[in-house]
């Protein structure tokens, strides 16, 4: 590791995981994967580690995992085989880590063989997707829409909505559905409650006509009653009395 | 270069530039070629374009060379234009189409107040393009028509049933992650090489 | 339509399309053509670029043909101006990506699971450069979306389809490059195999 030890920061190897540290280790010490002598390849990990923490940069979460991970192998290794256990007796501690090293090299080599291709097709142009004026466009063929379009479309809508703030709250929670329950909840507990003050809590335009909306479908189901006892008096919600119990 | 080497490589520029050229232009992108063998090469370039088979022509425009189709072709290029017009979406479009996708059933009244203009011509769009379905009316006062997603919709987007939509929290985990793992080091230079 | 007729107004076509297009593609805009005289006239087409002093080609990706520039003109090609190269993908996109493409449809957690990292960010990335997208959820705990690779991803890579992959490597094949690989030391940045 005396490389890295003299190395200022920025000239360190880039490792993409701890995945990627662990095959350059293996690769530096000339082991072989299946035989990998796990005191060796751990203290070396451990010290790259220590390494980056006297840097001052901190070490992602995934590494730790992994020293823990090497640490439990290493331990295992150092214990007499266990008698009473004949399964396990013949387990090797490392191969489960074997496996992931090999899989992951394995699309390792198939990124480079992307890249490869990249680095090929970058040198063949073709000319910019243009509709009639010869102007690019910025629309999207309907064979390439992915939901992340979707999203990204609905997220620009509510970014730029005025009432951007309780938009977020209609478009992620506010159901027809919902708001039906609720009326249906708060009539449980009070007998009978006013018009007016369905719409206590709700801040928006879009908001109330949801409201209103639910309480046409209830009463449309035949759930509730609506009674306006004197004219221009206060509009009263009730339950549907045909559906008690009594 | 060669002769046909110039020519390839004129060929190539006025392809992926799509409009016109100055000699003095392709001269620079052609540095140290001399502007009286691109001339030769462009009107060698402009005969060849002019045998049998071929869609293309050499005009000059504007004071410049340009690649254009022949006039015999264009009964066929206006279809094609219509085609990928009919399976194209603006991005209004995907925000309309979003909004529907999500609050369906949504009466036009309702995009409008979320989107703040004018929706009409969108959702037209959208109906042409059979993404979108009017799926009733609403009740109430003017019973105006609501709005749905059809199932070409899902087919485009590879679901199943509209529970499969992603919810908006989801999208965030997936949109809104910042770059916490950036491994342990600066990376120096260019990591693509 | 003639054969020549047919292959000019196919020259024309693609070269306005600017984007691959299948045979059925070809087809619609051709309307009553019948499409294995299509393919002749394509095959034509593709022979007439590879003679001399032609900087053109035709090449098959993502299922359709489409005209493109040879790789001998790219020098001149990029010091036009307006060209505008996309970015590289980073060594992590890279290596994403080939778990997307070779094991697709995949969850997140199925690729963090083989990188040993977070990969949110990364996968952020590639959905925004419409190289990979949702297609869908995977049944069963949670119901985690799943992903896949795009059209894009086989435009941008060359690819005619998704069988023109390289095989993955088998893990004893893996195994056995894995010691002598390569001399050890690489500085960051320098990523050479």
């Amino acid at each position: 590791m005396d490389d890295l030890q003299t190395s200022y920061a920025v000239k360190l190897p880039a490792f993409e995981g701890p995945l990627d540290l662990l095959l350059h280790l293996i690769k530096k010490n000339e082991v072989h994967i299946y035989d990998i002598p796990i005191a060796l390849i751990t203290r070396q990990y451990l010290e790259y580690l220590d390494l980056i923490k006297s840097l001052n940069l901190a070490v992602a979460g995934d590494f730790l995992v992994m020293a823990a991970t090497l640490i439990h192998i290493k331990s295992k290794m150092l214990l007499p085989p266990s008698e009473t256990d004949e399964e396990e007796e013949d387990e090797d501690p490392r191969t489960e880590l074997v496996m992931r090293l090999l899989e992951y090299q394995r699309f390792k080599d198939a990124a480079q063989g992307l890249e490869a291709r990249e680095q090929e097709w970058r040198e063949v142009f073709h000319r910019p997707v243009s509709l009639g004026s010869g102007e690019p466009t910025d629309e999207i063929n309907l064979v390439d829409l992915s939901l992340f379009d979707l999203l990204e479309a609905l997220r620009g809508v509510m970014q730029r909505a005025p009432e951007k703030k309780d938009l977020e709250i209609v478009v992620d929670a506010l159901s027809v559905q919902e708001r039906m329950g609720l009326i249906l909840d708060r009539l449980d507990a009070q007998e009978s409650i006013t018009f007016a003050s369905l719409f206590d809590d709700d801040t928006t335009r879009l908001a109330m006509v949801v409201t209103f909306l639910a309480l046409l479908e209830l009463i449309r189901l035949k759930r509730l009653r609506i009674l306006q006892t004197e004219l221009f008096g206060a509009i009263r919600i009730w339950k549907s009395t045909s559906l008690q119990p009594f | 270069m060669e002769e046909h080497e110039l020519t390839a490589v004129l060929e190539a520029v006025l392809f992926v530039s799509g409009e016109p050229m100055s000699l003095e232009d392709l001269a620079e992108v052609l540095e140290g070629t001399d502007s009286e063998r691109i001339r030769q090469a462009l009107e060698h370039l402009r005969q060849n374009y002019e045998s049998a088979g071929r869609g293309l022509q050499m005009v000059e425009v504007a004071g410049g060379y340009q690649i254009a189709t022949r006039p015999e072709c264009s009964p066929w290029i206006r279809s094609l234009e219509k085609i990928k017009t009919a399976t194209r979406l603006s991005r209004s479009g995907l925000e309309t189409l979003a909004i529907v996708a999500y609050k369906q059933p949504v009466t036009r009244g309702e995009i409008e107040a979320i989107r703040g203009v004018d929706s009409a011509y969108v959702l037209k769009t959208l109906l042409e393009r059979r993404i979108v379905k009017i799926v009733g009316r609403r009740e109430g006062l003017g019973r105006p028509m609501i709005y749905g997603t059809t199932r070409e919709f899902l087919q485009y987007f590879g679901l199943k049933d509209l529970s499969e939509l992603p919810a908006l929290k989801e999208f965030k985990e997936v949109a809104e992650t910042l770059p916490e793992h950036e491994p342990i080091h600066e990376p120096a230079g260019d990591m693509t090489h």
